[in-house]
């Protein structure tokens, strides 16, 4: 019996909503594990004093690790539409996540514009660099692809900390004093920008995976196992190519601008290459190719350069290279790939004995 | 009544540094006819495919489709003008399974295949026209298995499913039997046999297996070294000299 | 044809450049803007000669090339003036070489299991950290590069000799322990004479240890050498190392993903960041001024012409009323010599052979019985070394840097890629043609821009000139994908 | 008699396809043994496999009574095997010298071999200094022929030598392999059955991935239906 309708929804989706839940009550649950209650008047009292918990002590600091994963775990998504969906290798996805900062910082810092009109900007200022860029270097392929947009990211790196714009850009200083509206401040309401920062990563997680299961998101995966061959069905797979890099490209700029708004300012290291191997370290240690493993992998990445940063100080960086070769090496279709490869074998022998055995002919079982 | 022409080429010539491999090679085929050519390996039958289907560009010449120019055409919209091509050596999505990789190809009949917006679910008839091709073929009950997982002989017939979906009224079918088990090329040839019948499209097949050929074509033509040795009815064919001496053998 | 037309635009873009600069800066400067140019060439030309040997035979893309240009720089620069820290710190990868050579022979007595390898390699890291612990690598490092015949001023910052001889014990144990993983990693089943390993082994042991023991008697003699011999002595060691660390990354790291270029790719890209880090670690975040100059160079005067410059051996020489640095014209006849020494090397030699029908099918030279990957581990060395040359002539000329490994790397690629990627003749013509722009391109926005209604020329930093020329890629790619030498696929 | 190579019941997997499902096959010292089947059939991949160009992930491959499986494809050919491709893998940009001498496994070589490959293939003779790139079709499989010569090679795998190649042609390359098969084992594969059929001695028949027959090649001949069912070949 095939039930249909709401429960089947459920018992598809529970564990989605289970992670959801938790993810909406993190802030108040930290705020009661790690929030220094020293810190909350003692007047305020039930739900009051959970939520005012949650802005004290580590409870505030682990909101802010979270809201951090966010945003990274959308940058990462937007990498793998390009590395995993569609195999197309960018080295320069930072130039976006860059280009999304320095857009609304320079908006609201110096032309003293508000967020929302800044983001609306991006949202346009985004799509012409990434229509400009993916006309560009989708004209080559492969390593050609990976080398082009690597002296494209390099180009903004470059401008961005070009002593010769430091009035605007704070050159290698970076731009400091990007404030989102004070009612979403960062640093006085953080639980509040936690969970803008949970919209927008559900948003972009929901959108992501419709672009991927879309009409399109099946081109893109049909390009990325055999491209001569899905132009030979009739696909200009160019243009496949270059909404997913739009695509792509979007998604990073606001993740950037988010990023910006939360870290109050940018500095250029956001364009630079190691912001790109970031991601690429977070895409492929949670698996190209899937959209819940750079999620994962932004998780882990985030929270093992922070441990390395606690634990060798000064050192970590050098050591966080040395561990993504070793991922690159040891991992290379990533936690959540592997995971996948595994089940979905087990899934197909299963499902080919049922069939044997269903037309009733006495196959012995496949050992 | 003249039966129209479909497909033309003119005096078409590919050279590879130097080495003509297609020679000026005039062709006409007619609507609704199956088309063979023939002849040893090396004599330009794949390049001539791969002129024909946008793959390489020609040194010179040209190609018509019902009168129109389409030389130098991407591949791309040369298939969607029509022409369908299949692959001597199998070309397929390795890790799509059988049912996926046919919807691809009747979606990229659609014009549905920007919208980036909805599920591809959303697109019933995509899906129930790529069961209806598995099953014509011979996959039914292989939808989801991954195409790098199938035997050969059924890839060769997914490779003949991707074709179909996309709905080309030209076929360009290079040795679609290439690798089959002995017991399976009847199926194949009931297969083409089907689908001039049914659907009048017009089909030009590059194939070695004389009996197959023989039994299948209309009208044949024989290449050797890049150029056009002979054309003609089976019959004709098989009664010619030089095609004997080419090809066929002395024996 | 085609050969014909890519050389005609070359001589058109070159022409067209040339013309440019002369028009609009006058002769003088614009004789001096080229002279540059071809320093840069020759510069991008060393680094980029690799990317595109390595690229053409074995389809790898090194991203880690110009970490190999700044490791150069940097070991030149140290051996150059600084010997303590290389007598000091050499000895100890000896030991750990020697471990590793002798532990690959004991692989066949380990046994078969799986989790063995992993438990010998973390061993072995872990014994590696013992005998590095507490190094003073900070004090070694600190001394200020000497002039010639200087002296480093004060003997603290050595340790005792039995306290190093230790380390070295502890480095060979490392060794012995990942000698065994090592040989596994490369799949390769070394049937080679036992000898030859031996001799290497006994030859390194007595290299380290006398180098340690002599570390003193030694240092006096190096820094009592004369400037140009430190010099040669710093190209020579740069290039070694160079090509050192260019075989290991490719028995390493590219060898065993072969046929996963993905892999490949994303694996030097990870070794450029963790390569600048390295670099950042060992020398610091902080750059150094531009090395000392052979003594041909040196003399602080300008030679009216080349002929009165090899005896007066002048720092500049007169080009049309202005001074240019005569040492830029080593640097380019450096360029010029490795150009034509490559190319004799791939027309005459059989290495070259080999290369050049490599580049067309690899698969078939093996079948004809040849060791490719021995071949190919000699190209990427070969490149490697190139670049890492590149980098010790460039250390007088720009200093030592961590960021001018991705600085030169980028101008770099965007050469091979206006060029043409895998082409020998590509490279070469890129380099010059990207050279020829950036040095115009510095010389335009330093002079400023005067564009008609402006009250003031527009100024920029050379930063401005540097990113223009990715524009200028962006420019080639529009009108031939495959660069102006390249293959169309 | 001894065979030379043995092939025992190999699997080949290119990339993620399955292309030799168990394929056997013997080569004696001193013969002419032909592989046939069908295009796609794994003639090509068989080859490959035997040279370590393919590995084979199951089976054994015996050489000079060694087993050779699992050696890289350099060491496999030094022991004695040339390997002369499908579409004549010359390198066009070496010379014809340069084609030549690039096999050399020892200096002197090619001195050695010289007449004995310039009394096969006069032309080349005349060609020496040409780029290998400007010969025509039929003086490129000769050099290609000629390149596997110059070693000394116990055993010589050919593929698909007289593809594109005018009759006249084909009738000079046959007498070229019937005098070299005095000096050296030759395993051949041709789509060409009138050449193979007169060349060969001995023959395996490959059908999708397996081999499904052996035996003399004058058995075979008298089998018109067998030729038929497998060959598609019209006698």
């Amino acid at each position: 019996m095939e039930k249909t309708g709401f429960p089947l929804w459920l018992r598809r989706h529970w564990p989605g909503l289970v992670i959801l839940t938790l993810m909406s009550l993190f802030p108040f649950l930290a705020g009661l594990a790690m929030g220094d209650p020293a810190a909350v008047p003692p007047e305020i009292q039930g739900v009051g004093r959970v939520l005012a918990l949650a802005e004290t002590g580590r409870a505030k600091f682990w909101q802010g690790m979270v809201i951090q994963m966010f945003i990274l775990a959308v940058f990462a998504m937007s990498y793998d539409l390009l590395l995993g969906y569609t195999g197309v290798i960018s080295f320069g996805h930072a130039m976006f996540f860059g280009t999304g900062g320095y857009v609304v910082g320079l908006l609201v810092k110096h032309a003293g514009w508000s967020a929302g009109a800044a983001v609306g900007v991006l949202l346009l200022v985004a799509l012409l660099q990434s229509l400009m860029v993916g006309a560009l270097s989708l004209r080559v392929k492969g390593v050609y692809l990976a080398m082009v947009t690597l002296a494209f990211a390099e180009f903004f790196y470059i401008l961005a900390e070009a002593t010769d714009f430091r009035q605007y850009t704070g050159a290698d200083d970076g731009l400091h004093g990007i404030y989102p509206p004070p009612f979403l401040s960062p640093t006085d309401h953080r639980t509040r920008f936690y969970f803008l920062a949970l919209v927008f990563f559900l948003t972009m997680y929901l959108a992501a995976r419709r672009l991927v299961n879309s009409p399109t998101g099946r081109v893109m995966v049909a390009i990325r196992e055999n491209e001569a061959r899905a132009a030979m069905l009739g696909y200009n797979t160019f243009v496949y190519k270059l909404v997913a890099l739009v695509a792509a490209g979007v998604m990073a700029a606001l993740a950037g601008a988010l990023n910006a708004f939360f870290n109050l300012g940018v500095t250029p290291s956001v364009l630079s290459v190691a912001t790109t191997i970031d991601v690429l370290a977070m895409t492929i240690v949670g698996g190209a190719g899937t959209l819940t493993g750079p999620v994962l992998g932004a998780a882990i990445v985030h929270l093992l350069g922070y441990w390395l940063n606690r634990l060798f100080g000064q050192t970590w960086v050098l050591l966080f290279g040395v561990t993504f070769i070793l991922i690159v090496v040891f991992l290379p279709y990533g936690i959540v790939g592997t995971v996948q490869a595994r089940s979905w074998r087990w899934r197909a022998v299963w499902r080919e004995r049922w069939r044997r055995i269903k037309e009733g002919r006495k196959f012995p079982l496949p050992s | 009544m003249e039966p129209r022409i479909v497909l033309e080429t003119r005096n078409l010539r590919k050279e590879f540094n130097g080495l003509v491999a297609v020679a000026d090679v005039s062709l006409q085929v007619r609507e609704g006819e199956l088309h063979a050519i023939i002849g040893p390996n090396g004599a330009g039958k794949t390049t001539l495919f791969n002129l024909i289907s946008g793959v390489l560009p020609p040194t010179a010449g040209k190609v018509l489709l019902r009168g129109r120019d389409i030389t130098g055409l991407p591949p791309h919209q040369i298939a969607r003008r029509g022409i369908g091509r299949s692959f001597q050596i199998t070309n397929l999505f390795p890790n799509l399974t059988v049912l996926e990789s046919v919807r691809l190809a009747a979606q990229a009949r659609g014009r549905r295949s920007l919208y980036f917006w909805a599920h591809y679910r959303r697109y019933r008839e995509y899906e129930e026209r790529a069961l209806a091709i598995i099953h014509q073929v011979g996959l039914a009950g292989r939808e989801h298995i991954p195409a790098r997982a199938l035997p050969h002989g059924d890839q060769r017939k997914l490779e003949i499913a991707l074709l179909l979906a996309t709905g080309p009224d030209v076929l360009l079918l290079d040795e679609p039997t290439a690798g089959m088990a002995a017991g399976e090329i009847p199926l194949l040839t009931d297969l083409i046999r089907r689908l001039r019948e049914e659907g009048g499209r017009t089909i030009l097949l590059v194939e070695h297996k004389m009996d197959v050929v023989m039994n299948l074509s209309d009208r044949i033509t024989v290449m050797h070294q890049g150029r056009i040795l002979a054309e003609g009815t089976p019959a004709e064919i098989s009664a010619d000299e030089r095609v004997q001496r080419a090809y066929l053998g002395e024996l | 044809m085609k050969r014909y037309r890519a050389f005609t635009a070359f001589i058109l873009i070159v022409g067209a450049l040339v013309a440019l600069g002369y028009g609009l800066f006058g002769p003088q400067k614009a004789t001096a803007a080229l002279l540059s140019g071809l320093t840069l060439a020759s510069l991008y030309f060393l680094l980029g000669a690799g990317l595109s040997l390595i690229f053409g035979l074995m389809d790898v893309l090194n991203f880690a090339h110009g970490v190999l240009f700044m490791v150069g720089a940097y070991v030149g620069y140290t051996v150059f003036g600084n010997p303590r820290l290389i007598l000091n710190t050499a000895p100890l990868f000896l030991a750990l070489a020697v471990g590793i050579i002798a532990g690959s022979r004991l692989a066949p007595l380990i046994p078969n299991r799986r989790f063995i390898p992993y438990l010998l390699a973390l061993a072995g890291v872990g014994v590696t950290l013992w005998g590095i612990r507490g190094f003073p690598l900070r004090p070694l490092v600190a001394f200020e590069p000497t002039t010639a015949g200087g002296a480093i001023p004060t003997a603290l910052a050595q340790e005792p000799l039995s306290r190093m001889l230790l380390r070295l014990g502890q480095l060979a144990l490392a060794g012995l322990l990942l000698g065994p993983v090592a040989a596994r990693w490369g799949r390769e089943d070394r049937r080679a004479a036992p000898w030859r390993s031996l001799a290497l082994g006994v030859g390194l042991t007595l290299l380290a240890v006398l180098l340690l023991l002599g570390r003193d008697p030694l240092e006096r003699f190096l820094l009592g050498l004369s400037v140009d011999v430190r010099f040669f002595l710093a190209l020579v060691a740069g290039a070694a190392t160079g090509a050192a660390l260019g075989a290991l990354i490719e028995t390493t790291l590219i060898r065993p993903f072969y046929g996963r270029p993905i892999t490949q790719i994303v694996l030097t890209l990870g070794l450029m960041f963790a390569g600048a880090e390295l670099v950042k670690f060992i020398w610091g975040k902080e750059g150094r001024p531009p090395m000392a100059v052979p003594s041909l160079f040196a003399q602080s005067c300008r030679s009216p012409n080349l002929l009165a410059w090899l005896t007066e051996r002048c720092s500049s020489i007169d080009v049309l009323g202005r001074a240019f640095p005569t040492y830029r014209l080593f640097i380019i006849a450096v360029g010029l010599l490795i150009l034509v020494g490559v190319a004799l090397l791939l027309k005459y030699s059989r290495l070259g052979m080999i290369v050049r029908a490599g580049v067309q099918d690899s698969a078939m030279v093996e079948a004809l019985g040849i060791n490719v990957r021995r071949v190919f581990m000699a190209v990427f060395a070969l490149g490697s070394a190139l670049a890492a040359l590149g980098g010790v002539v460039a250390a007088p000329f720009v200093g030592v840097y961590p960021e001018m490994g991705s600085i030169f790397q980028l101008q770099a690629f965007i050469a091979v890629v206006i060029g043409g990627m895998g082409s020998y003749t590509g490279t070469a013509v890129g380099a010059l043609v990207l050279g020829l722009a950036r040095a115009l391109g510095d010389t335009l926005v330093t002079t400023g821009i005067a564009l008609p209604g402006m009250a003031q020329a527009l100024r920029a930093s050379p930063a401005v000139a540097r990113a223009s020329t990715v524009l200028m890629m962006a420019v080639v790619l529009l009108v031939r994908p495959a660069g102006i030498f390249g293959r169309k696929e | 008699m001894a065979a030379l190579l043995e092939v025992q019941d190999i699997h080949t997997f290119i990339g993620q396809f399955h292309i030799l499902q168990g394929v056997s096959l013997e080569v004696p010292e001193g013969s002419i043994t032909a592989l046939l089947g069908r295009n796609g059939a794994g003639k090509t991949t068989t080859l490959k496999s035997i040279l370590g160009l393919t590995p084979p992930r199951e089976g054994k491959v015996i050489f000079l009574g060694e087993e050779i499986g699992g050696r890289r494809a350099y060491e496999i050919a030094a022991m004695g095997i040339g390997y002369v491709p499908e579409y004549r893998a010359i390198f066009t940009g070496l010379t014809v010298e340069e084609n030549l001498r690039i096999a050399e496994r020892r200096k002197g070589d090619l001195k050695r071999k010289a007449d004995f490959i310039f009394t096969l293939f006069p032309d080349l003779k005349r060609l020496y200094r040409l780029p290998g790139g400007q010969l025509s079709g039929g003086q490129q499989q000769m050099l290609a022929i000629a390149r596997a010569l110059v070693p000394d090679n116990r055993l010589l795998l050919i593929d698909e030598p007289s593809e594109g190649l005018a009759p006249i042609l084909i009738q000079e390359l046959m007498g070229a392999i019937r005098r070299l098969s005095a000096e050296v084992t030759v395993l051949l594969v041709d789509q060409n059955f009138q050449m193979t059929s007169r060349l060969a001695d001995r023959y395996f028949m490959i059908e999708d991935g397996r081999t499904v027959r052996s035996g003399a090649m004058a058995d075979l001949l008298n089998e018109p239906d067998v030729i038929r069912r497998y060959l598609g070949a019209v006698i």
